[in-house]
């Protein structure tokens, strides 16, 4: 048990600790107090590089949690950083909220769930810690007792069981007779296994509905703005990461060509880039404009995915580009969720300005501007499209258009947006470190050194430069157009719902019916069986023939008979 | 007869004895009442322990006592029997501390009292039972006893459902006894072994499915499996402590154990998969768990909602035991310990909401969680456990049915699976969220005591919650269901 | 008359004349003497029973065939302890009620007199004998009836008397034709020489006739329900539990011993189908009698039913349940009885409806009622259920599954009506109905009878034994 | 021939009464009747006494004495109880099987 091991198992059993510390009344006080830092140790662990594996045979079917791959780490560093700037954000933003405990315990559970499903080694207990995160952030989503954030948590619950169910059919087809499986076997496993269509099938769709898959993203723009605003970060930054941690996990990457599924993903991952701009630049509220762009830069992982998926040869390549992009992204749009946040609330003077300055770096840098850790991704996507063909480099760069569209209106918004103006101090701090760290990952990006000069080279500079301006350009081009426009949040939600409404009103509509039915029909055959009437003569007919047989006369002739027939029957 | 012969006579004594002696105390010495039941229940949870010892070391208890030419009455202590006799010892301590509890001051407690022990008795004559007419003599003892405890309000509804409640286990009675004796006529003594008994019979089909047919009628009915299940929502007016332990636990679970039994250990699962009999009883099974679900979804008082949920849950283990496969096996006998324990923790939570707030209705619970914190977690806990959510109770066995049914390539038990788990948490997770998330209408009562519910009521119901996320979380340690579970497929089915 | 087995005959015969030749209270005296004699007399003969196997005693030292031949055989034996048992602890309720001294005084001779003709009856080895005394139980019978409550028991005990008597002169007339055909009175002469012959049919055939006449068998069966329906307690509890009894043993011996196979296996199926419809008939009348001692009646012709099945079945496992039937029954009935008499005393009627809410003020005689219900509806763990097993399953062996499907819906009744008086008891109790609680509510004995009815069965193996061990020869 | 004129008579004596116990209406009809059943068959033990081999055969006639004595005191017993019925018929106030409709059944016997 090294301190590494002693490290990643505290980075999952603190915030569960302390969410149920703040259960327990006389813990309660310093739980809260504890509470914001429970996501230390993870971030230690994450920075701290050494490999570590805790095997607990006690636990579930044997559990194995520790670091022992990139991908581990790159997933812990984002979502240990993410979880710890969400909490020292909602330390103040959350000071004065009645129901503060209440949160605090489902953050923590969240966390460690979260936390809990990066670190996991084996199906089980990832599987475990997925839905400990998920149930968990049920209680950020419906934590405002507002009627929208009721209907966001439903829709979130709804969408979140889906996602459940189809990952546990996945997971038992996959395991099927061994019960558990270490995750490294898990892609040689799907690709052996003698369903892999149907599992891949259920991989995608499962881990589709956590990182926001065209048509199953539904629940994200409404659910994502409905909690506060630390909670939005985490969940819009580490959370919809682990839908894409679950991909990269189990999807057969260089392992097996799958270019069916491959197709599948690259059109809709870009269907979802395109479509996500197109309805996010209509909305009024920032924070769901966000939420698109959420889903819109997913839908370039999804499409990267999309060609490893193709062609087994550019796995490694866009394993790489999809790590980088992720933690990127959601680093970003963390730091972004907090700014609006504190830009829509600072009061007016140098403080709104600052924010609004801070707002557009992290604006710029999500966007992809040139120099910033946004381009250097989108950089590591080009490259996986060099053999792809034109199409794919010209698909990114619209893509690009559509984010910087997605950013302007962001920021016109929360410029224009005349919010509460907070009396209490704004949580600075935060924020402002989670905006250096995204910088500074160019400095040090976990993945490879070489790209750094290629971020500079004049070439690269241009090709990320026009798609920006472009964007800029059209935006003010075409602001008065999208006024007229109000798309609902949650655009295709409002079909789901209604479609959900009346099937619901079927199914319960059929279940009272039959339960009417069979009512009915118990009463039907308790008329026939037992009609009192009919008893009632029943009664008064046997009691009458019992009334005649006691008699004198009768009972001879019943002796006579019997002697008779038992003579006839021996003869 | 040595000492090993009568520990497990002593198991069915240490309940059958004291409950005969409560009839006899006057009601108002409640204390010696209580210490006689007590003491009754830690006595026979410390003989368990004793036997279990010794079944796992590989030994075998038995009694045999001479009853009626050609068939003794046996009572054999083996893995299979092990754990139902060791769950229906645990919870009967706990419910006992309950029943005390919930039964505070309100009239006849000894005659409940007493009956509640014989029906205990007969729920370890059950399980320890080593051929088919001890199962029959105790399986219909179970009804004798159950009677009285699900008519002990005394109110007029109280007795109609006694009444439903006679009239399907007393005709189920008749055709469990009819089979026995078919079968005890053709192949003389019918005892419990481990591949099935009635090999020379092979050949009379007719016969073994016309018997197979009333066996598992007669034991339909105490396991609910759809058209017989329609006496439980009703035997739901009977007091929390009986729906609870009897109804969600020892009654209901007789009969699926009593399935378990007549398929493996009478006919032996070749016989009966040759027979083509396990595949109907296996759609029976299937169409009771969405059946139950469905009707559960409709109920709106939330004793009946569980008691459905009773009713779909029990068909897990009776779809594990009757589909061909040794993980479906495991599965379905671990569902048995893992399903009683999430069911008797919900029954508990549904006895302290109408008891502390006068809860019954569904709707009724918005905003329960801040007035009764522990209850509603357990509530939460055993609720999620029964959608099968990780790493609870029910998780683990829907994961091993789920993983047995892949093994075996049927795959519409995987459908049947998940279709359960959505319909579960569509008519429990509704009620935790207004729970927690729900605002009351109106001001919850203050707290009588220093707990939100008395101490009698509230410690079995955190112990049967720990217990049902205890054993999913540990499922793979030495002692829990799911090995012993294992150990009982090895040793008993698949031999 | 030496040994134990003319004690047995001769105690109570000698206690029924002194009781009624003494005054009141030494009657009682005497009474409680001799029933206690008579109990250890028949436990000695079962004890030599069980360790020597059968024995035979000739009365008087006079050999056949003039001679009276007394034997004690397995079923012997057991049938003098299921009567020990049942007219010892009546006597027991009836000695034990001091407000009724004076009636005691009447009715201590009678059932004295009662017991003395059963043990007679169950020894006798000359069917010439076993009319004298079924004769002789018949007529204390009759005078246990007249000395019933209400003014038209001496009508029913008329009644009772004239259905009777063609009775055993039925079965008289066949005793003449065997004797005029091969001039022996022993069963175990006249089992080697009756034949097929036209004067043993016809003799067959009026014994038979006669026999399930005096044991009300379906559709003989309604005289001794109006005799029930009127007699005391204790005159019920002998009536329903052992006189009742009488005529289907000596049809036992009859098939057993002095019919050849050829006649019964023709005339079972004859006898099978009364009895069928005995079960049933019983049965559904026993559910909607309006009073508590009707439907005890009923339920007597529906186990009647029970015990007749053996003669279409046929087999030894179906014997040791036809009589296992019998003494279940008989502590049953007998039970039932008592604590309908301490009900009916304690509410001044035996109407059902009163049983409501009873549970908590009479405890003994309800929960006397239910133990004796379970045995009577055959439920496990009551020795009911044991006779009804031995039956169905030798009902499955021999091939008659229509007799197994009516003894198992006969069972399904009886639950049926059983349940319909113990439902009753969780009710509250309407207000206006006054109970007098009296201090000696006699439901003791009931009681105790129905422990022995749910004892026999938790351990029939030692009574199965002793029917084995000297079994009929 | 005279034995089996006996035995006949007796059979035919018996056959009469048993059909009069039957239908007779009156009590006392009922009870001379009975006297007459028991008549018959001792006429027929009678008659079977006479074995042609060996003369007389005493059982038979130890038989019809016992006979006699059950069936007198039967009889006497039955007169006894019709004194006490005064005139009313057998199946008076015989309206159901349990005569539900009597008086209350006080417990007056033990």
């Amino acid at each position: 048990m090294t301190a590494n091991d002693a490290l990643a198992v505290a980075a999952i059993v603190l915030p569960l600790a302390v969410g149920v510390a703040i259960g327990i009344r006389s813990l309660r006080e310093a739980a809260l107090a504890a509470a914001p830092w429970t996501a230390l140790p993870a971030f230690v662990a994450a920075l701290d590089g050494g490999a570590s594996s805790v095997h607990a045979d006690a636990l579930l079917f044997g559990t194995t949690i520790g670091v022992e791959d990139v991908v581990t780490r790159v997933f812990l560093v984002l979502t240990a950083t993410v979880w710890l700037a969400s909490a020292a954000y909602a330390r103040t933003y959350m000071a004065w909220d009645p129901r503060r405990a209440r949160y605090w315990v489902f953050a923590s559970i969240t966390a460690s769930g979260n936390i809990g499903l990066v670190l996991a080694q084996d199906v089980a207990s990832f599987y475990l810690f997925y839905s400990v995160m998920t149930f968990g952030a049920y209680g950020l989503v419906a934590h405002v007792s507002t009627a929208e954030a009721r209907r966001a948590g439903a829709v979130y619950l709804k969408m979140a069981l889906l996602g459940e169910m189809l990952l546990l059919a996945a997971f038992v087809i996959l395991v099927g007779a061994r019960i558990d499986l270490p995750l490294h076997e898990a892609p040689r496993a799907v690709a052996d296994s003698p369903h892999r269509d149907l599992v891949v099938g259920l991989l995608l769709a499962g881990f589709g509905v956590k990182a926001g898959a065209i048509v199953l993203h539904v629940w994200l723009p409404v659910a994502h703005p409905a909690a506060p605003t630390p909670a939005s970060a985490a969940l819009s930054g580490a959370m919809i990461a682990a839908g894409v941690l679950g991909w990269l996990r189990f999807l057969p990457l260089g392992i097996v060509a799958l270019p069916g599924a491959g197709r599948i993903c690259l059109a809709a991952g870009f269907a979802a880039a395109f479509y996500g701009v197109a309805v996010g630049v209509t909305q009024r509220d920032p924070k769901t404009v966000l939420a698109y762009s959420s889903v819109s830069q997913m839908g370039f992982v999804t499409a990267a995915l999309g060609v490893a998926l193709a062609s087994p040869s550019t796995a490694p390549l866009a394993t790489a580009a999809i790590l980088f992009y992720v933690l990127h992204h959601a680093l970003a749009k963390a730091a972004l969720f907090l700014g609006t946040g504190i830009a829509m609330t600072a009061p007016t003077g140098w403080p709104r300005r600052l924010a609004l300055a801070g707002l557009l770096v992290s604006a710029l840098d999500l966007a992809g501007a040139p120099l910033s850790s946004g381009a250097l991704a989108k950089i590591s996507l080009k490259h996986l499209a060099a053999d792809r063909g034109a199409a794919f480099g010209m698909l990114l760069s619209a893509g690009a258009i559509g984010s910087t569209l997605l950013m302007v209106r962001v920021l016109s918004l929360a410029a224009a947006r005349r919010g509460p103006v907070a009396r209490r101090p704004l949580p600075w701090v935060p924020w402002l470190l989670l905006l250096a760290l995204d910088v500074a990952l160019l400095a040090a990006p976990p993945i490879d050194r070489e790209r750094l000069e290629l971020l500079v080279d004049p070439a690269s500079v241009a090709s990320a430069a026009w798609p920006v301006l472009a964007g800029i350009a059209i935006a003010f081009a075409g602001r008065r157009l999208v006024r007229g426009l109000a798309i609902p949040p949650g655009d295709l939600l409002v079909v789901f719902e209604r479609v959900g409404a009346w099937l619901r009103a079927r199914i319960t509509g059929a279940v009272r019916a039959g339960v009417r039915a069979e009512d009915a029909l118990r009463a039907w055959l308790a008329r026939r069986v037992a009609v009192p009437r009919r008893r009632q003569t029943l009664l008064r007919e046997a009691s009458r023939l019992e009334h005649g047989l006691s008699g004198f006369a009768p009972t001879g002739v019943a002796l006579l008979v019997l002697g008779i027939v038992l003579a006839w029957a021996s003869r | 007869m040595t000492l090993d012969a009568l520990l497990p006579l002593a198991v069915v004594l240490t309940s059958l004895l004291p409950g005969i002696a409560i009839f006899w105390l006057a009601e108002r010495d409640t204390r010696l009442r209580t210490t006689l039941n007590l003491s009754a229940a830690i006595a026979k949870l410390a003989l368990v322990v004793v036997i279990g010892r010794g079944v796992l070391a590989g030994e075998i208890f038995e009694t045999r006592l001479p009853f009626v030419p050609g068939a003794d009455l046996v009572l054999r202590a083996d893995s299979l029997s092990l754990l139902f006799v060791s769950l229906s010892a645990v919870l009967w301590l706990v419910t006992t501390v309950y029943a005390v509890g919930y039964l505070e001051g309100s009239p006849h407690r000894s005659r409940f009292f007493g009956f509640f022990s014989i029906s205990v008795a007969s729920t370890m004559g059950v399980a320890l039972a080593g051929n088919l007419l001890t199962f029959f003599v105790f399986y219909e003892t179970l009804t004798l006893s159950t009677y009285p405890l699900v008519v002990h309000r005394g109110t007029p509804e109280a007795v109609r459902a006694g009444d439903l409640y006679l009239r399907y286990t007393l005709s189920g009675g008749v055709l469990l006894l009819t089979g026995t004796a078919i079968l005890y006529a053709a192949a003389g003594s019918i005892e419990f072994t481990a591949g099935g008994v009635l090999g020379e019979l092979a050949g009379r089909r007719g016969l073994l499915i016309a018997a197979f047919a009333l066996l598992i009628a007669g034991l339909g009915v105490k396991a609910a499996l759809i058209p017989l299940h329609t006496w439980l929502p009703v035997a739901m007016v009977a007091p929390a402590p009986v729906s609870a332990l009897l109804h969600a636990v020892a009654v209901v679970k007789a009969g699926a154990f009593g399935i378990t039994r007549v398929i493996y250990d009478v006919y032996g699962i070749r016989l009966a998969d040759r027979l083509g009999v396990t595949s109907v009883l296996a759609v029976v099974a299937a169409a009771t768990i969405l059946y139950g679900s469905l009707k559960a979804l409709a109920q709106d008082d939330l004793k009946r909602r569980l008691a459905y949920s009773t009713v779909s849950q029990v068909s897990f283990i009776v779809l594990g035991v009757t589909v061909v496969g040794k993980l479906l096996t495991i599965g379905g006998i671990a569902h048995l310990v893992h399903q009683g324990l999430m069911k008797i923790t919900l029954f508990f939570c549904a006895g302290n909401l109408a008891e502390e707030l006068g809860i019954h209705g569904v709707r009724e619970l918005r905003g329960a969680g801040r007035r009764m914190p522990l209850t509603m977690i357990a509530f939460t806990l055993a609720s999620l456990g029964m959608i099968g959510i990780p790493p609870l109770a029910g998780f683990v066995t829907k994961w091993y049915l789920g993983a047995g049914a892949v093994e075996v390539g049927s795959s519409w038990v995987i459908a049947v699976l998940i279709a359960s788990s959505l319909l579960n948490a569509a008519y429990l997770l509704p009620i935790v969220r207004d729970a927690w998330f729900g605002e009351p209408s109106a001001p919850w009562p203050a707290r009588k005591g220093r707990f939100e519910v008395g101490l009698w009521l509230l410690l079995p119901t955190i112990v049967t919650a720990a217990a049902s996320v205890g054993v999913g979380l540990f499922a793979a340690t030495k002692l829990s269901p799911l090995a012993m579970a294992a150990l009982i497929a090895e040793r008993e089915i698949h031999p | 008359m030496t040994g134990a087995i003319g004690w047995a005959i001769l105690i109570p015969l000698g206690g029924a004349l002194l009781a009624a030749a003494a005054g009141e209270r030494a009657s009682r005296w005497i009474a409680a003497l001799a029933a206690a004699a008579t109990t250890c007399a028949a436990i000695g003969v079962a004890a030599s029973v069980a360790r020597h196997g059968p024995s035979r005693h000739p009365a008087g030292g006079w050999l056949a065939p003039l001679g009276i031949e007394l034997r004690a055989d397995g079923l012997a034996a057991t049938m003098l302890l299921t009567i020990a048992a049942v007219a010892g602890l009546v006597a027991a309720h009836a000695l034990a009620d001091r407000s009724r001294a004076a009636a005691c005084a009447r009715s201590c001779p009678l059932w004295l007199f009662t017991w003395a003709a059963l043990d007679a009856l169950v020894v006798s080895g000359d069917i010439f004998n076993l009319y004298v005394t079924l004769e002789l139980a018949t007529l204390a019978a009759v005078g246990l009836v007249a000395d019933g409550e209400g003014p038209d028991a001496p009508r029913a005990a008329l009644r009772y008397l004239l259905f009777a008597l063609p009775g055993s002169l039925l079965y008289l007339l066949g005793v003449a034709l065997i004797y005029g055909e091969h001039g022996a009175l022993d069963p175990a002469t006249l089992g080697a020489h009756v034949g097929a012959s036209a004067p043993d049919t016809a003799a067959m055939a009026l014994m038979t006739a006669g026999l399930c006449l005096k044991a009300a068998l379906f559709p003989l069966h309604a005289w001794p329900v109006l005799a029930y329906t009127r007699a005391s307690p204790v005159a019920g509890a002998l009536l329903a539990g052992l006189v009742g009894k009488a005529a289907f043993l000596v049809l036992v011996r009859l098939w057993l011993e002095v019919y050849p196979a050829t006649f019964t296996s023709a005339a079972g199926p004859v006898l099978g189908t009364l009895a069928a419809g005995a079960i049933l008939w019983g049965s559904l009348h026993a559910l909607w009698q309006p009073r508590l001692r009707a439907v005890i009646a009923y339920s007597s012709v529906a186990h009647t039913g029970y015990l007749f099945m053996w003669f279409a079945l046929g087999t030894r496992d179906a014997l040791a349940g036809a009589l296992f039937v019998v003494m279940s029954h008989a502590a049953a009935s007998a039970s039932m009885f008592l604590a309908t008499g301490a009900i009916a005393r304690a509410l001044g009627h035996d109407r059902v409806e009163g049983l409501t809410g009873l549970a908590h003020r009479l405890p003994i005689p309800f929960f006397a009622l239910a133990l004796a219900g379970t045995s009577a509806m055959a439920m496990p763990p009551s020795s009911g259920f044991v006779g009804k097993w031995l039956l169905v399953r030798a009902a499955f062996e021999t091939g008659h599954r229509l007799w197994a499907a009516v003894m198992l819906i006969g069972g399904l009744l009886a639950a049926a009506y059983v349940f319909r008086l113990l439902r009753r008891a969780f009710l509250p109790r309407p207000a206006g109905e006054p109970i007098a609680i009296t201090r000696s509510s006699g439901g003791h004995a009931a009681l105790a009878l129905a422990l022995v009815a749910i004892a026999l069965g938790l351990a029939p193996g030692l009574a199965l034994d002793l029917l084995r061990g000297g079994s009929a020869p | 021939m005279t034995p089996l004129l006996y035995a006949s008579s007796g059979v035919a004596v018996f056959a009469i009464a048993l059909y009069r116990i039957f239908t007779a209406g009156d009590v006392l009809r009922k009870i001379i009747a009975a006297n007459l059943l028991g008549g018959g068959v001792f006429l027929i033990l009678v008659a079977i006494a006479r074995r042609p081999a060996a003369g007389i055969d005493p059982v038979p006639h130890a038989l019809v004495l016992t006979g006699i004595v059950v069936s007198v005191s039967a009889t006497a017993c039955a007169l006894a109880l019709a004194r006490r019925l005064e005139g009313t018929t057998l199946d008076d106030g015989d309206d159901g099987d349990d005569g539900s409709d009597d008086t209350e059944v006080a417990g007056r016997g033990p």
